[in-house]
């Protein structure tokens, strides 16, 4: 017996039936914790979540398990900070063992320029909310043993910024959680079932097409990742996204020793260890557009080598396994998440590289935004509309190493 | 690997090029400028299959050239010179 | 005799030993039990061997002096540090060597399906490379390409090839019954091995297909379990025709049959090609569901845990896999995969297909993956050395090595301010275009008018995406009717050469394009003493503001840009990189009387924010436009059209509250990025600070992004005013003086 | 440790059939033509090039840092090549060498291979140490 093996859960699965009030396509973290909270908050079970292959197959089985919200902008720090909140009480709230562990998080800085950024990003981060605070490299060591401040005498650690709150959990618990808490109250999970189309009645959009038949619904919301054009593309909704793949590896377990996860933008690359001790290295997402989720060694080349600059620890421990998310990366680098211009159709997409860390407060807040018919205020500067009125937020603070 | 062929310099692994974005489209059916122009500067095609799309040989002739790649599979179909009305697959 | 070290003892061993081999000669079992199979699929012979923990000791050739330590029994292994080399420049695996090779044909596998298909390849007068185990070639992975990727003992090898044809053969099934973790199990093939070897098996029991050459003896029927006694196994029970029977033994033979080897297959993109032949392309019946014991080996996962995820609704292989975590260890699945398919199959009825595979096969340490890779090239200006000999703090901007300060900036900045300075701009972008279009693609790259630029005049242009929004900033020059020198930010320059060729394609245009950024170095001489330094090295005739000429200085051929970024008389000096420490020293000493200075970054920075220059990526933002910037005055909307023109025609009315300001404070700047408060609510942050020492204040540029735009505003807990830049000679008299 | 020095010469970019014209025009000994691209080439050790095409832009170049390499020396480099090097000679190869953007002339002559490598000079410390 091992001790990680999940023994607390039970998902509960139901038979389709052709019509719901709100139909959730994507049986990701995002699309089940909207059907959570809209079962748990607003009293909204007769829903569905549309799933084309198993539950968390997507970028919610394939990411790195961070949870931060040290962003670039007041925006994306409040509403990441949200997410931050709801995810420290989540296993409180769903009775689920998710593995949350907080660490803090260490941001390297080996230039001036990164200095500045990352001061900057103490002052931001602390004002709206998300403890962060300026580290000198001595410090910095004392956090991280590990650390070789002389960066392989190549990037010399000149700070840090220390993300207090940051935190892991582990990837596929928080999707059986939600969707474990959802189908408890009767929302109903259909795995196996591709969305082929959307319903159209006029503008309007009244449901989806699947392979195993059509199914009515009062509200549609993609909730997809890596395919959200496939998915609009059925409503000739136009969206300023992009498909990249993102790449990480993990290492075989060791006995526990890094404490806090490291994270550098300099060098794209960020790790933490899990709790059964692997390290989890991930990088930037891909410069090139792409669906196919093969590994490339040019990427494990690039991303060993610099990150064996940081962690000379890690050069004699083995890559167990490599593997490819495909995720949406928007024009500014932050989530759209709310009303299309497409009657029936909501959408939450453009989630990048750091979806994950954004389930709780996403999916909480679009299932006010679908039970209220209100934007909730922590939503309304992620509006798809943003671009048209050329109100961009131009976090580039959001991306993964970033 | 990931490889390229850059028309000038040859097969090159993919961190010697720079993406320089597929050819951008605007759906007919869109009439209004102020939308298209919209559409233009903001929305992609994000195209599941192939696109023909820019790149740059940073490490080598620094020249762009166009290619014809699969975004399912990344196989590269066709590389050249030529411009986006080129069709060889 | 040769010996090794495990677990501080050293044991010998016998020519052509591997390390497993080793340890079973001397009576132990390499890990703490497990059906051990001796050809890599398992993960029951697994060590620490010398540092590097989780390596096959059965894939590990006996080495004298190896030191083998077992991985704990409970938990995992301890991290040993890899001892420092001294890595200043070198990969971050520098010891370790890289091949890569060009092959025609692979093959990975000897066995005999390989040997067919070597055969094959050869008569069609192709090069083939056969890569096996047993010659030291571990093969990692097949990436695109296809690239195989191969650990060998001395050397990581890359092979690019044309075809790969995988012919790994097939793995033997190990047992899953109670007591499958014991010591003294082991496959038909490894028993066979052992014999060979000479090492003893004891009294041997075979169950299944009995080994070829190991003496045993076949008990008929199917296992049920291992019975234990001190630590390891002391008899067999198996079931035969409803009756069991226990038979006594040290060793237990499985031959239980075989799964596919066929995880490179699987892990092969499927358009590439690769092709699969001989035992790993078969497709072999599946053991008998499991109904105790342990399934995974490497998570020591057992059969009731499947059970209970099961029973909680976890219903496809992936989700089996991810709530149990089987397969999901050191062996990748290569152990569980066809007892997990058959756990399944019994109780939905259907068989699942195997679950994705991914690198790596054989697991290769990060140092091995990085080796005789480097991180991003550093360039360095020709003045390198000159900076370092006058003290300079260099630090990295925009891919360059920068004097940040040369020991103290507000020194630097009054040499600037009252005298003469030189800074090294060699790393600004810098693009020659010669052609019959270039006014034409001129006026459609930038928002200002270029036709009424006269020969031997510049002009300071901004460059816009067709968003409309700053991507760069730089000069015009012009040379001739037809000749057009550009330059752009240090940061921009890769980008800008990319953006100009890109469009003089797209537009079709006869354009010529010589980039010259790092074939010219440049020199900003500026202050008010710039004028006479520049006369007392032979610049006798000077350009008057906005005006560019060919001269030579110190006997250098250079291009002279008269402009000002400092707010004082400068001149930018372009010339050949190969002269640049000549006329830098030659400025140097001519203008020692002067009180010449060099200025690094630190200084310049906060010469300009008393200007009110914005820089580009430090100011501005991904988004900002030229309305945001204040600079509606740098674009000409009554052009017939350039990059941007329609976005910013149609966002002009739309409503707006994102404006860079200019802010005072008394006393110390506060720190840059900090944010702006109005009313006890964030409304912006500061882009950029100085403490001007001429002013004897703070000054910042920063963005408000809520309207009505406050008069007065908190930054770092003080009252700050938002004022309009400049901060300094608001008339600009001194650039032009 | 590789010395690189400065490559005095001339740099043309015009019209691609005008630089084929120079390409293909008999040259001395001492005269090297690197084509960089079809409309790019730098030639080094030849006093007077005259080229056609009123736009043409041709500069004195130093900004390129290079050495003559001896086959063991090529070899050598040739092992920080993630790409083959072609059999053909005369050629001129551009792209990453031990990560660095750099170019290499594949010649043969009477005396034996020789090749000229160089990059821009920049990039000429990281190009040393990293193939040192």
């Amino acid at each position: 017996m091992n001790e990680f093996v999940e023994t607390l859960l039970d998902l509960q699965w139901h038979e389709p039936k052709s019509t719901y009030d709100v139909v959730i396509i994507g049986g990701g973290g995002h699309g089940l914790a909207t059907a959570y909270y809209l079962a748990t908050r607003h009293g909204i079970t007769n829903v569905a979540v549309v799933e084309a292959n198993y539950i968390g197959s997507g970028n919610s089985g394939r990411n790195t398990t961070i949870i931060r919200a040290n962003y670039g902008i007041p925006e994306s720090v409040r509403f990441y900070q949200h997410s931050l909140d709801l995810y420290s009480t989540l296993e409180e709230e769903t009775g689920c063992w998710i593995m949350h562990a907080t660490k803090g998080l260490l941001w390297l800085a080996h230039t001036e320029t990164a200095m500045r950024s990352e001061r900057a990003r103490c002052l931001l981060n602390t004002a709206c909310g998300a403890e962060t605070v300026m580290v000198d490299p001595q410090a910095a060591k004392a956090i991280c043993p590990q650390l070789d401040l002389s960066g392989g005498g190549r990037y010399p650690v000149l700070g840090a910024s220390h993300h207090v709150g940051a935190a892991t959990a582990r990837h596929d618990r928080v999707v059986w959680a939600y969707a474990q808490g959802a189908m408890r109250m009767g929302v109903h999970v259909l795995q196996n079932t591709q969305v082929t189309g959307l319903l159209r009645d006029g503008e309007r959009v009244t449901g989806v097409q699947t392979a195993n038949g059509n199914i009515s619904a009062g509200v549609v919301l993609s909730a997809v990742g890596g395919n959200v054009t496939t998915i609009a593309n059925h409503a000739e909704l136009r969206l300023p996204v992009r498909t990249h793949p993102l790449q990480a590896f993990v290492t075989n377990g060791y006995a526990q020793s890094l404490g806090p996860i490291i994270s550098d933008t300099e060098l794209f690359c960020y790790v933490s260890q899990t709790a059964r001790g692997q390290m989890l290295i991930g990088a930037e997402f891909d410069p090139q557009p792409s669906y196919s989720t093969q590994s490339s060694f040019n990427f494990l080349q690039s991303c060993t080598s610099k990150v064996t600059h940081l962690l000379p620890f890690l050069k004699n421990l083995r890559i167990l396994r490599q593997w490819t998310g495909i995720c949406d990366v928007s024009a500014d680098f932050s989530p759209i998440i709310g009303h299309t211009g497409v009657d029936g159709l909501l959408i939450t997409t453009g989630w990048g590289t750091w979806g994950f860390k954004a389930i709780p407060a996403g999916g909480s807040l679009m299932a006010e935004l679908i039970a209220t018919g209100k934007t909730p205020p922590l939503l309304e500067p992620f509006g798809l509309d943003r671009f048209a009125s050329d109100q961009a937020l131009a976090d580039q603070g959001s991306t993964g190493t970033r | 690997m990931l490889w390229l062929t850059c028309p000038i310099c040859g097969r090159r692994p993919i961190d010697e090029f720079s993406f320089g974005g597929e050819f951008p489209t605007v759906p007919d059916r869109i009439t209004d400028p102020a939308t298209r122009d919209v559409d233009y500067v903001w929305m992609f095609d994000n195209i599941a299959g192939v696109t023909t799309e820019r790149w740059f040989h940073h490490a080598g002739c620094r020249r762009w050239h166009t290619a014809r790649r699969d975004t399912i599979t990344d196989a590269v179909l066709h590389t050249g010179i030529e411009d986006a009305t080129d069709t060889v697959l | 005799m040769s010996r090794i070290v495990v677990d501080g003892r050293t044991i010998p061993y016998e020519s052509g030993d591997s390390v497993a081999m080793a340890v079973l000669r001397a009576g132990e079992h390499p890990h703490h039990g497990g059906a051990l199979c001796l050809a890599g699929d398992c993960p029951n012979c697994v060590c620490e061997v010398d540092g590097i923990a989780y390596v096959r000791t059965c894939q590990t050739p006996a080495k004298p002096g190896l030191v083998v330590r077992r991985h704990p029994e409970v938990g995992a292994p301890e991290i040993r540090e890899p001892a420092q080399p001294n890595v200043a420049r070198s990969p971050a695996a520098a010891h370790i060597e890289v091949r890569r090779i060009e092959t025609d044909v692979v093959v990975i596998g000897a066995g005999e399906s390989g040997r067919i298909a070597e055969a094959e390849a050869v008569a069609a007068g192709r090069a083939v490379t056969v890569l096996d185990s047993a010659d030291g070639n571990e093969v990692v992975a097949i990436y695109g390409g296809p690239t195989v990727i191969v650990r060998r003992p001395d050397a990581m090898v890359h092979y690019n090839a044309n075809e790969v044809v995988v012919a790994t053969g097939a793995a033997e099934i190990q047992p899953v019954c109670p007591g499958n973790t014991l010591i003294g199990i082991v496959t038909a093939r490894a028993a066979d091995q052992m014999h060979t070897a000479g090492v003893d098996l004891g009294v041997a029991v075979a169950v299944g297909t009995p080994p070829q050459t190991a003496p045993c003896m076949a008990v008929p029927g199917s296992l049920v379990r291992i019975v234990e006694a001190d630590g390891k196994l002391s008899a067999v029970v198996v079931s035969h025709d409803g009756n069991e029977t226990t038979t006594p033994c040290d060793t237990l033979i499985v031959g239980l049959g075989f799964a596919p080897r066929d995880v490179l297959s699987r892990m092969a993109a499927p358009h590439l090609p690769v092709r699969t032949v001989g035992q790993a392309a078969e497709r072999f019946a599946l053991p008998p569901c499991p109904t105790a014991g342990i399934v995974c080996p490497c998570s020591k996962i057992g059969v009731d845990d499947l059970d209970g995820v099961w029973d909680r609704g976890f219903r496809e292989l992936e989700l089996v896999k991810r709530a149990s975590l089987t397969g999901t260890g050191t062996c990748q699945g290569s152990v569980c995969v066809p007892h997990l398919r058959a756990f399944i199959a019994e109780r939905s009825g259907a068989i699942p297909e195997p679950f994705t595979a991914r690198p790596a096969t054989r697991q290769i340490t990060l140092a091995e993956a990085a080796a005789d890779v480097h991180t991003d090239v550093f360039r360095r200006s020709p003045l390198h050395d000159e900076h370092l000999a006058l003290g300079a703090q260099l630090d990295r901007f925009g891919g360059w090595w920068r004097p940040w300060n040369y020991g103290d900036h507000v020194a630097e900045y009054w040499a600037v301010r009252e005298a003469v300075s030189l800074g090294d701009v060699s790393t600004l972008g810098k693009l020659v275009l010669s052609g019959p279009d270039v006014v034409e693609l001129l006026e459609r790259l930038y928002p200002t008018t270029v036709a009424d630029i006269k020969p031997g005049r510049s002009r300071y242009v901004l460059l816009l995406n067709e968003r409309g929004h700053l991507i760069d900033d730089g000069m015009i020059c012009r040379e001739t009717d037809s000749k057009f020198v550009l330059t752009f930010t240090s940061g921009g320059a890769a980008n800008a050469e990319m953006w100009v060729r890109d469009w003089i394609e797209t537009w079709g245009l006869r354009v010529h394009v010589l980039d010259q950024t790092m074939s010219l170095a440049a020199i900003n001489v500026t202050g008010p003493l710039a004028g006479e330094l520049l006369q007392r090295v032979g610049l006798a005739d000077q350009p008057s503001f906005l005006h560019h000429v060919h001269a030579t200085v110190a006997g250098v051929a250079c291009h002279v840009m008269r402009l000002s970024f400092t707010g004082e008389a400068s001149f930018e000096l372009h010339h050949p990189a190969d002269r640049s420490a000549e006329l830098w020293r030659a400025l140097m000493a001519s203008g020692r009387d002067l009180g010449v200075k060099p200025h690094g970054l630190q200084a310049l920075f906060g010469l300009r924010l008393e200007k009110g220059h914005v820089i580009v990526g430090m100011d501005s933002e991904m988004d900002s436009t030229p309305r945001r910037l204040n600079m509606d005055w740098a674009v000409k909307m009554d052009k017939p059209d350039f990059l941007g023109r329609s976005a910013l025609a149609r966002t002009a009315d739309l409503p707006d509250e994102r404006r860079l300001f200019g802010f005072t404070v008394e006393g110390a700047a506060p720190t840059e990025g900090s944010p702006i408060f109005s009313d006890g609510a964030i409304v912006g942050h500061v882009a950029s600070s100085f403490t001007s020492p001429l002013l004897g204040h703070g000054i910042m540029l920063g963005w408000l992004k809520h309207t009505p735009w406050p008069e007065q505003v908190q930054i770092d807990g003080r009252t700050a005013t938002v004022a309009r830049p400049p901060f300094y000679d608001p008339e600009g008299l001194r650039a032009r003086a | 440790m590789l010395a690189l020095e400065t490559l005095h010469g001339t740099r043309i970019v015009a019209a691609p059939e005008a630089l084929d014209a120079l390409d293909a025009a008999t040259w001395s000994t001492s005269v090297t033509v690197l084509r960089f691209a079809p409309d790019d080439v730098f030639v080094l050790g030849a006093e007077t090039i005259s080229i056609s095409g009123e736009y043409a832009i041709v500069e004195a170049e130093s900004g390129f840092v290079g050495c003559w390499l001896t086959d063991e020396q090529l070899a050598h480099v040739a092992e920080h090549i993630d790409w083959p090097l072609p059999v053909e000679r005369p050629v001129l190869v551009q792209g990453f060498v031990a990560g660095v953007p750099a170019k290499i002339w594949l010649t043969s002559s009477a005396t034996g291979e020789r090749s000229l490598l160089l990059c821009a000079a920049p990039y000429a410390c990281e190009l040393t140490e990293r193939l040192a």
